[in-house]
């Protein structure tokens, strides 16, 4: 054995190491860093910050096929099982009633997708193929598993920016969201308070509801049923009562692990030799755009819909419409508090929260549907 | 620019069909909760006075001070109430039975 | 972008949608209110119920090998993963010390699978080929795993009603059994009351049991050795009092995500296009034939023990040696105690049912043996 | 035809087979329950008068309201008592060990 | 016998570098320990003198208790406190929001 | 049909059983019998005896590629998914703050791998090939994940007994450990008390950490990235304070279901016609060569550093950096208890514990890279 054959083995780690592996792994150090020292949406954004330093860390094998994080891409990203099974515990989570007591809401909820659209639109003059641009605009969705669910279809090898993208600006919801909400609403508009006399919404009604919207969506736009079904799956789980067991496995373990994983596999992709480089940039200003451009449009069907009730809808409300669930709602009711503490929004605002659950859910199978056709793919 | 134009032609295509489609499932939602509404008149609820005196108002307070513990992370991991489920239980009902009959009997003897 | 190519694409939902879907879902819809309303087995008839209403809508992709309820079934249901890991759990679930106690009981869980045998003869005479004849004879094995496991070897093509007769018969068992018991034991017999002076069971036995029954049966009936083998072990990890972790996780995690993943699969399955035929209405009839055959021929046989034994033995707990654990065990007692409140039978039937488990498994082996010996498999 | 002479076949021979592995399993457990038996006597039992004296019918009138409960969908989770793991909590008492030492060390001064 | 020389080597070079990385850990870690320690003093400590009063001994001993009751299999399943998680719940908030806001409302009308 | 020519078939399940396959049932019995009535290592022996078990019921199919347990292999063993979720859970129950407070302890856990090395070469002595040399060298890094980890990787046909050798072995350290300690120390040495007054451990430390270790090792080892990895992506989880839900994955379902499944697939390895031979019986006495190598190189370091530091050190922690925690680091301290009840070692011991644990992972590291690169694997 000759010894100095074996230096470059022993040092092989770091002459392996690129300045694109030290770039990420300081990406990754930021996520982490935003997920632990600022507690932004930190069950996700850890496992991406870690899985992303794994990445850049050379020879480890961890990424490669038979490694452990290619071993959970395929088992969970590429079936998209892990999107999905996510859906079946926020589903189970996810209470309808706001928005059953106050139906016409759910306007809101496509009004809030119009980001999308625009995104698509920016990102081909971007110069990127449309199959490409329909999945940047899915980020517009503003909803995790409906953009890793899409891009999986259209774009996997953009799969990793635009989860990271979506991901990181829905957990920067709170600072994007407030300023554009001030802009476009003028003082008068931010105190109007709303009436809350809904109907009774019985238990029934409660069950029937994720029942019946799988199968009206599920007709209608074919490619949302995954989504909206494990959605629905998961709210049935827990409105029928009777499966206890199940729903709580659904909004544990099943959500935990499947979230564990996901954000693992995902930050795995997250290799300096395919994640960076000036696509990835502009996907990031893209998906920035987007959340912008659904908050204003948002606000600006609000507004509509505030100036033909005569004044009785509050337009913060319609920047809930985005999704993002349940921080947006949550939003728009304390900015309408900021300006008079007794002006209590919250139960319209998740009405329209929930509605834009639902409404990003339809337009991501929309846009799926109609690109997939004219692609031919 | 072929790209340009499909990508317009998929704005106003998809926007169209999303506010159908969500029109739809407005329309649903209000045949849904009218179909499924309680039969059962309001009185029937045990504290529908004392509710509506303290009114609307005082309930949002109660809110914003369930959204403010839960924001300063002081949340419980189930605050729901569990849905009783009888079948469910039903292995574990075996299970027990026998449990209790092996302590009260086969091993007290 | 031709308006008109593209109307077709928008109305693809609907213009695919059967009459066979329609009447699917409309079962779908059965099953679920059946879990949801009547609380009949609604940890199974929920996610099997929502699995065909899936399976219904047309070109979501869902049940395609690629889709989520595909790699379900892939992944446990074409590897028997799900029913066998379900049993872990159930043998965690289960004590043997009342059969222990009184092992003469064990004789009961023989003559509960007279229906398995007389199925099988009356589905060969309505023409169903030898391997089918067998899988559907198993529904008469009335316990849920046992016949999954069994149709999953022998007749994969019929997995779909087998499941479906097999869970929704068992649930009906309330419905079932009591004209049956009523009909074929007089009063005097209900009202027979049974001594109850067993010798202690150590816990060295309750330990030593799982042991050694999976080595007998194994060595017995090698094709019974992964069933009977997960129950005792689930039964092992409990009784043996020092892996409660590991006992715990099979009683609450891994059964409840089983029985998600396994209920959702099999819904799957039952695409019109597949299930609705001649075939599955005569094995619907043939699986209610069977849970009548099992419980006369329980009946009959605890008659006989009564004679046997000069009269001290109830003829009702003859029912719980079905298997159908506890439920069978339960309504023997319940049966008694109709006719004389101060009549306690439970123990006595629960070791009848529990013997009704092991000779359910044992009964699916020996099947499973003779008939793959038979047909060359 | 054939099938009908080989299904009937099968019955025979899967029902003799059932009993003779039944009536095997019955030997087992006889040969099991008296091999394995507790040698301790029964008094050692803690309350073995009391048991006896309220009998078997109580016993099973407790089991009948158990029964009851249950199906009235009232059960816990968890009603058995939960084993004693030693070894099983081994890693945790090492994760307690060293948190204790923390607080009660490192972070006080 | 190659083999041998082989092993021998791989022995040499193995420990060496074995304790080459615990080396390079243990700068590793004086650097950490050094750049991120608590800026704070320690008098911000809420009960330091109790604690320098009963000394180290007294913490080793309930260490040791809490040992000894480990290894009596007495451990509860979480000993440690839970750390509060405000996003995690957000979910859950969103749940139970509006969960609030159904029975105070929409039902007791 | 002729019942003399279903004989053989009814026999078979005893035709085929060898000897062997009772040998080995004998063996699965000792193992049930450790875990259940002794308590050693119950959440892995008791899984690995059951394995065995089935493994030797002849004609089963459980092994068999598509059978259960071939299912759980592939998909965790040859993945080396479970070792890896079952570290992800050990590292969400250690806390490295003892080790933090006295780095000098880390020496210890390099000193404890010499059994490694030693039985190493021992092994070659014996004329197993050098990759199998290796795996079995890696028992003496007395822990269970890197063990099958390495063996995995270099020499799978050796899995079995390398994997039970190490489990088990590490399961009998309270009756290895004790006499060598006695033996190598005087009873002066074992008075000797060590002053605790550690600086204070921030949280932050205990946040950077398991990050900084993972690129430090990942870049030094990359090898050993996947162990380490894992390890700390649990401490993290743990230590951040901000994912509770996923921590509690870690260390409940995510661990217990990995353990459940890895202890039977390994078990399951252990068929009488592949497991009982000559060098199985080589490999079980070259394990506990390994262990007793490992604590005697650990106590003699500690000798040494008590040498060196004029009297500062009591030499017994230095059997506490073997890893195998916490068990090693609870020894360690009993011993100098027992000489001297007022003398208190175990925040010693547990740093050396903890500095093992480490020193496994990566001389498990050190020697698939060494061997890999000169097998030129
Ligand atoms: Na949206
Ligand atoms: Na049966
Ligand atoms: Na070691």
């Amino acid at each position: 054995m000759d010894l100095s054959s074996l230096l470059p083995e022993l040092l092989k780690g770091f002459t392996h190491f690129t300045i694109g592996n030290a770039v990420m792994i300081s990406a990754a150090l930021v996520l982490i860093y935003l997920a632990v020292f600022k507690e932004i949406e930190p069950v996700l954004l850890l496992p991406i910050g870690f899985g992303c330093l794994l990445a850049n860390i050379p020879l480890s094998g961890m990424t490669a096929v038979e490694g452990m994080m290619g071993v959970l891409y395929d088992a969970g990203i590429k079936t998209e099982l892990f999107p999905l099974l996510i859906f079946v515990g926020v589903g189970a989570m996810i209470d309808f009633s706001p928005l059953l007591a106050q139906p016409r809401m759910v306007l809101l909820g496509a009004a809030g997708q119009f980001g999308i659209f625009g995104t698509l639109i920016l990102a081909v003059l971007l110069g990127f193929p449309l199959n490409q641009a329909a999945s940047i605009g899915v980020i517009g969705a503003i909803d995790g598993p409906t953009s890793i669910f899409v891009a999986t279809k259209l774009a996997p090898e953009l799969l990793a920016p635009i989860a990271v993208a979506a991901y990181s600006y829905m957990s920067l919801i709170p600072i994007i969201q407030p300023p554009i909400m001030r802009l476009l609403t003028t003082k008068k508009e931010r105190l109007i308070r709303m009436e809350y006399a809904p109907k009774p919404i019985s238990k029934t009604t409660l069950i029937f509801f994720p029942i019946v919207l799988t199968i009206v969506v599920g007709l209608l736009v074919p490619e949302a049923t995954p989504l909206i079904s494990m959605l629905m799956l998961g709210n049935l789980l827990k409105m029928s009562g009777v499966v206890d067991r199940l729903s709580k496995a659904a909004e544990n373990e099943i959500i935990n692990i499947a979230t564990l994983f996901l954000g693992l596999a995902i930050g795995a992709t997250m290799n300096a030799a395919a994640f960076l480089n000036f696509d990835t940039g502009k996907i990031m200003i893209l998906g920035l755009f987007a959340f912008v451009l659904d908050t204003v449009a948002g606000l600006l069907f609000g507004k509509l819909m505030c100036a033909v009730t005569g004044g009785k809808i509050n337009p913060l409300i319609g920047a809930a419409g985005i999704s993002a669930f349940p921080m947006a709602g949550r939003i728009a009711a304390k900015m309408a508090q900021e300006e008079d503490p007794d002006n209590f929004i919250l139960m319209h605002a998740m009405g329209a929260n929930t509605a834009g659950q639902l409404g990003s859910v339809i337009a991501g199978g929309i846009l799926l549907s109609v690109v997939s056709k004219m692609l031919g793919i | 620019m072929t790209d340009l134009i499909l990508s317009l032609e998929i704005t106003a295509l998809g926007m169209g069909l999303v506010f159908g489609a969500i029109l739809l499932l407005w329309l649903m939602m209000v045949l849904l909760t009218t179909l499924t509404a309680d039969k059962s008149p309001a009185p029937t609820s045990p504290e529908p006075d004392s509710v509506s005196e303290t009114g609307f108002k005082a309930q949002a307070a109660t809110l914003a001070v369930a959204i403010a513990l839960a924001e300063q992370g002081q949340s419980t991991a189930h605050p729901l109430p569990e849905p009783p489920t009888a079948i469910v239980s039903a292995w574990q009902l075996g299970m027990r039975t026998s449990q209790r009959a092996q302590k009260g009997n086969f091993r007290s003897r």
